[in-house]
């Protein structure tokens, strides 16, 4: 494993350290805790907390500011963080208006941010939740835990967080938010695996030509694995599974999403091919977001992340944001 | 049977079987999930561990949930809430009580396995720590029932759960991080299984 | 070597095809060319055009935009572009005010801009440049062709842009640039190399536990190699050197640059030392920027650039920007 | 000696001789620089070869000035502007004429060089393209005044061009990429200088 870190116990802490140090303008840390927040408390609007495993930057801390999150929960790597983290973030945030968390559907994120939303709502705190299950790589039945929540949480941030911004009452935030979610389909690929710090080694292992198709965040294992192909096949391979899941003819926003390691221009290969597709389908692309927005440590592949717009969506993720990883 | 400093001993135990076995439980998940369990559960046993001093000398319910509380408040992922509210639930069964004997041993694995599912909402044949819990719990119900001694009983528990993670390699996981590979989890056994066989093995070595 | 392209012939044109569908509200391309300008000309101030080989991204493209560039040309990976198409940039861009080139100093660089600036006076238009040369990690002496220009140039980008915008005249905006690259030094390192497509096999190897100190945005050997040591340990021999070339007290930028492959999260470790090495030698953070901004590929390292700031250029520097890689 | 058409001939030999040399020139630069000079040069000859057609027909000068402006138009990084101006240089020297003799030749070499200096600034012993250039230019210049044949005069030329690379693995560089590298430059040759023997001896082959 060759990281450039000091000691795989020090490594969320400084990470949280490193991070609160360069954007004093955006974000502080609650003082004991791993939580991040806004620099300057907003009152009088719903606040948003989310969170997961550190290992994904930006996100969350990255979208903490004006338009987006009020408060960020990194865990440890790939870990959901405990809900008395989660518990802190709600407090340290908590308006009158009350607070959304925005969980990514994983069984233990939806366990330890329901403990804390439980013991906020002992201490009178009004919490409600969204869960986010964009991930169209893995089977949605019933039968199964349901889909990952994935990069298309970054869209939920910006949309909910701009609904919030207008002072808007919980209920309606909330469900602007589920209106995201229910529009929202995301499918990754990677042709490298990460390492965990703690694990020391790789979560996987692909052959010299391989890549894994429709794989987590955390280095999940996808649908399948193949021999690596042009982009713009792998492309092709990926829309047909976002297409057929939702019909998305009209207007769309796109997202290209970098994995960590993987070079921008390579995003933008793959985004001019997704246009091509899309646009031969009838769908048009009202907004692009090309870079790395939803991480695995150094892992090289992407995402390809499609928003449904209507008239609402497109005002609120066209309205202002200042954060650290996400200016409108 | 047992007594508060009995306790503290077998979760001190506990814990250094967590750190033996960190990197193989590691690596059962990094094949099906994401490759952090024995991780997870290391970084919980050494809050535990540095927290029992501070608790030896009470009573085993008060033990007990400060174990749940550290879990719960270090492990993080789906084991942190899972296995801090067994020991919580657990502990909330001997509430008060300086030792213990085998009725109460078996109604805290009933109380903790309520908890694990109150939590994860999984059944039997998910592939999950389950597999191991809800099988050993019955073993060493039965084995109590015909009269076994403690280690005995302790032993079938032991047997069952073992039996348990073998079986988890032959299904599906429809629960957990590993349902997201559908088939591709046949063949793996399950960390989470095979960590509660680890902590069942730390008691029934202390027998 | 394993990348996610359609062919290694098709990899520039396709990236700055991905790019323009990208940010059509940014950029446009001039047609037949490689060249990337505004997608709204602005008149009546100093145009600012700049490039380099691809490979860099987001630079030079993704900083068009108001504030900043007025054209950006990409040559092949890694290679300068070349006369033909720097000329074509300066047409599109030329206003009354004239056209500023900000060069990095490479020989290559230097000859194809500067003879793309004789062809452009020769059409009576009128032409000036700077040269950027941050890398401390090369010998500056008269005996060599210079320090190299690395991220640093995006300082330069930024600030000399602000400057155009104000309508200020060429020499003023000229003597602005001048005195960002007099105040601003850099040194990289990287862990693992990058794959220029065409060659189709890394540029250097390292070995399991090897770094490259002083490494250049091109792969090009640096200082020495050296063993990976604690993040803390490299971020203090990479200060020392830069601290040691000029005299930072006061206040200034920091910019800790990804070079492609490097995840965020320890981009921010690396964050989180300089700022406490800067504040125990009495040198006041301004303002700090992480992330992939001058990249080679799919790298793994980064650099730290530090930039020595007055009034004038905080000003500047904290004016607006809209572009797709920098917005302030 | 030579006229268009064989000029014409020999450009199609330049570039099928750095196709072959197009790895190892890479190869050379990646130790020193930053592994595209085989690229680079293989990009321009290309581009070359298919504009020929085109002027073939021309007289020597216009030729070469379209090969000079094809590489300026295409190669980029320094070897570009380099190469480009030394093609442009050498055919202005020959405008208009449809066969040349040695004397010409060798006045385009001087032409050439010129231009790489004037773009380059770089002089004799810096571990550039110019430490073959100009032994091999001097080599042809003295083996042409003794008196000696096309095809000798070329092999001389050769043969100095190819000291010259020698020559530069034994220096530190000062101009190009490979300044960078200081002492570390020392043992490696120079991919300018290489590729220039390289389009030395497809014209040698020629005659
Ligand atoms: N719903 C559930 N019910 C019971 N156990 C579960 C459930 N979900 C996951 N588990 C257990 O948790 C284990 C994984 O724990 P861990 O790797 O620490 O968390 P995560 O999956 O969040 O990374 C699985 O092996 C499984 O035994
Ligand atoms: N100033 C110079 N004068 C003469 N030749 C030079 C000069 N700078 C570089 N070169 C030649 O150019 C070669 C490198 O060309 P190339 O790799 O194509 O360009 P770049 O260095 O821009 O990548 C060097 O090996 C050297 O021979
Ligand atoms: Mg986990
Ligand atoms: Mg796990
Ligand atoms: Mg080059
Ligand atoms: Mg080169």
């Amino acid at each position: 494993m060759k990281k450039i870190i000091n000691s795989v116990e020090l490594v969320e802490e400084q990470m949280i350290e490193g991070l609160c140090k360069a954007y004093p303008q955006y974000v502080k840390r609650v003082e004991g805790t791993n939580v991040l927040v806004r620099a300057d408390k907003k009152e009088g609007k719903v606040a948003l907390v989310s969170g997961g495993g550190s290992g994904h930057e930006p996100a969350h801390a990255g979208y903490v500011g004006k338009g987006m999150l009020d408060g960020a929960v990194p865990g440890a790597v790939f870990t959901s963080p405990t809900p008395d983290q989660v518990y802190e973030a709600i407090k340290a945030v908590a308006t009158d208006a009350g607070v959304l968390l925005i969980i990514k559907n994983y069984t233990g994120d939806v366990m330890n941010f329901e403990m804390a939303a439980d013991m906020a709502r002992d201490e009178g705190i009004e919490v409600d939740e969204v869960i986010v299950n964009d991930d169209v790589a893995v089977d949605g039945s019933l039968y199964t835990v349901g889909r990952r929540g994935v990069a298309g949480t970054v869209f939920v941030h910006k949309i909910t967080g701009a609904k919030a911004e207008t002072g808007a009452p919980l209920a309606e935030v909330k469900a602007v938010a589920e209106k995201v979610i229910a529009n929202v389909r995301t499918m990754s690929m990677a042709i490298s695996p990460c390492t965990v710090p703690a694990a020391g080694k790789p979560g996987f292992e692909l052959g010299e030509d391989e890549m894994e198709i429709g794989i987590g965040i955390h280095g999940e294992p996808g649908t399948h694995r193949e021999a690596i192909r042009p982009a713009d096949e792998i492309v092709d391979m990926m829309l047909d599974k976002i297409l057929a899941d939702l019909d998305f003819t009209g207007d769309v926003a796109v997202m290209i999403n970098g994995c960590g390691g993987t070079p921008l221009m390579e995003m933008f290969i793959v985004n001019n091919h997704v246009h091509d597709v899309l646009e031969s389908k009838g769908i048009h692309v009202y907004k692009t977001l090309v870079g790395d927005y939803m991480t695995s440590l150094e892992m090289q592949g992407f995402s390809i992340t499609l928003l449904k717009l209507d008239d609402e969506l497109k005002a609120l993720l066209d309205a202002p944001a200042d954060t650290p990883a996400l200016k409108a | 049977m047992t007594d508060n400093a009995k306790v503290v001993e077998i979760l001190d135990s506990m814990k250094k079987a967590i750190d033996e076995n960190a990197q193989f439980l590691t690596d059962l998940d990094a094949a099906i999930g994401d490759n952090d369990h024995g991780i997870n559960m290391a970084r919980g046993f050494k809050k535990v561990e540095a927290d029992l001093p501070g608790v030896a000398g009470k009573d085993i319910g008060a033990i007990l949930k400060k174990v749940g509380m550290d879990l719960v408040s270090t492990v993080g992922g789906s084991s942190g809430p899972l296995y801090g509210t067994a020991f919580m639930k657990a502990g909330g069964k001997v509430g008060g009580k300086m030792e213990i004997g085998m009725d109460d041993f078996l109604a805290m694995m009933d109380e903790a396995i309520g908890g694990v599912q109150m939590r994860g909402k999984a059944v039997a044949g998910e592939k999950t720590m389950l597999d191991a819990m809800l099988p050993a719990r019955d073993a060493m119900k039965a084995a109590a029932a015909e009269g076994k001694g403690v280690r005995e009983v302790l032993d079938a528990g032991v047997a069952a759960a073992e039996a348990g993670v073998e079986y988890t390699k032959t299904i599906i996981a429809t629960k957990g991080r590993a349902s997201y590979l559908g088939e591709r989890s046949i063949g793996h056994q399950d960390p989470g299984a095979t960590s509660f066989t680890v902590l069942l093995k730390a008691i029934a070595a202390a027998y």
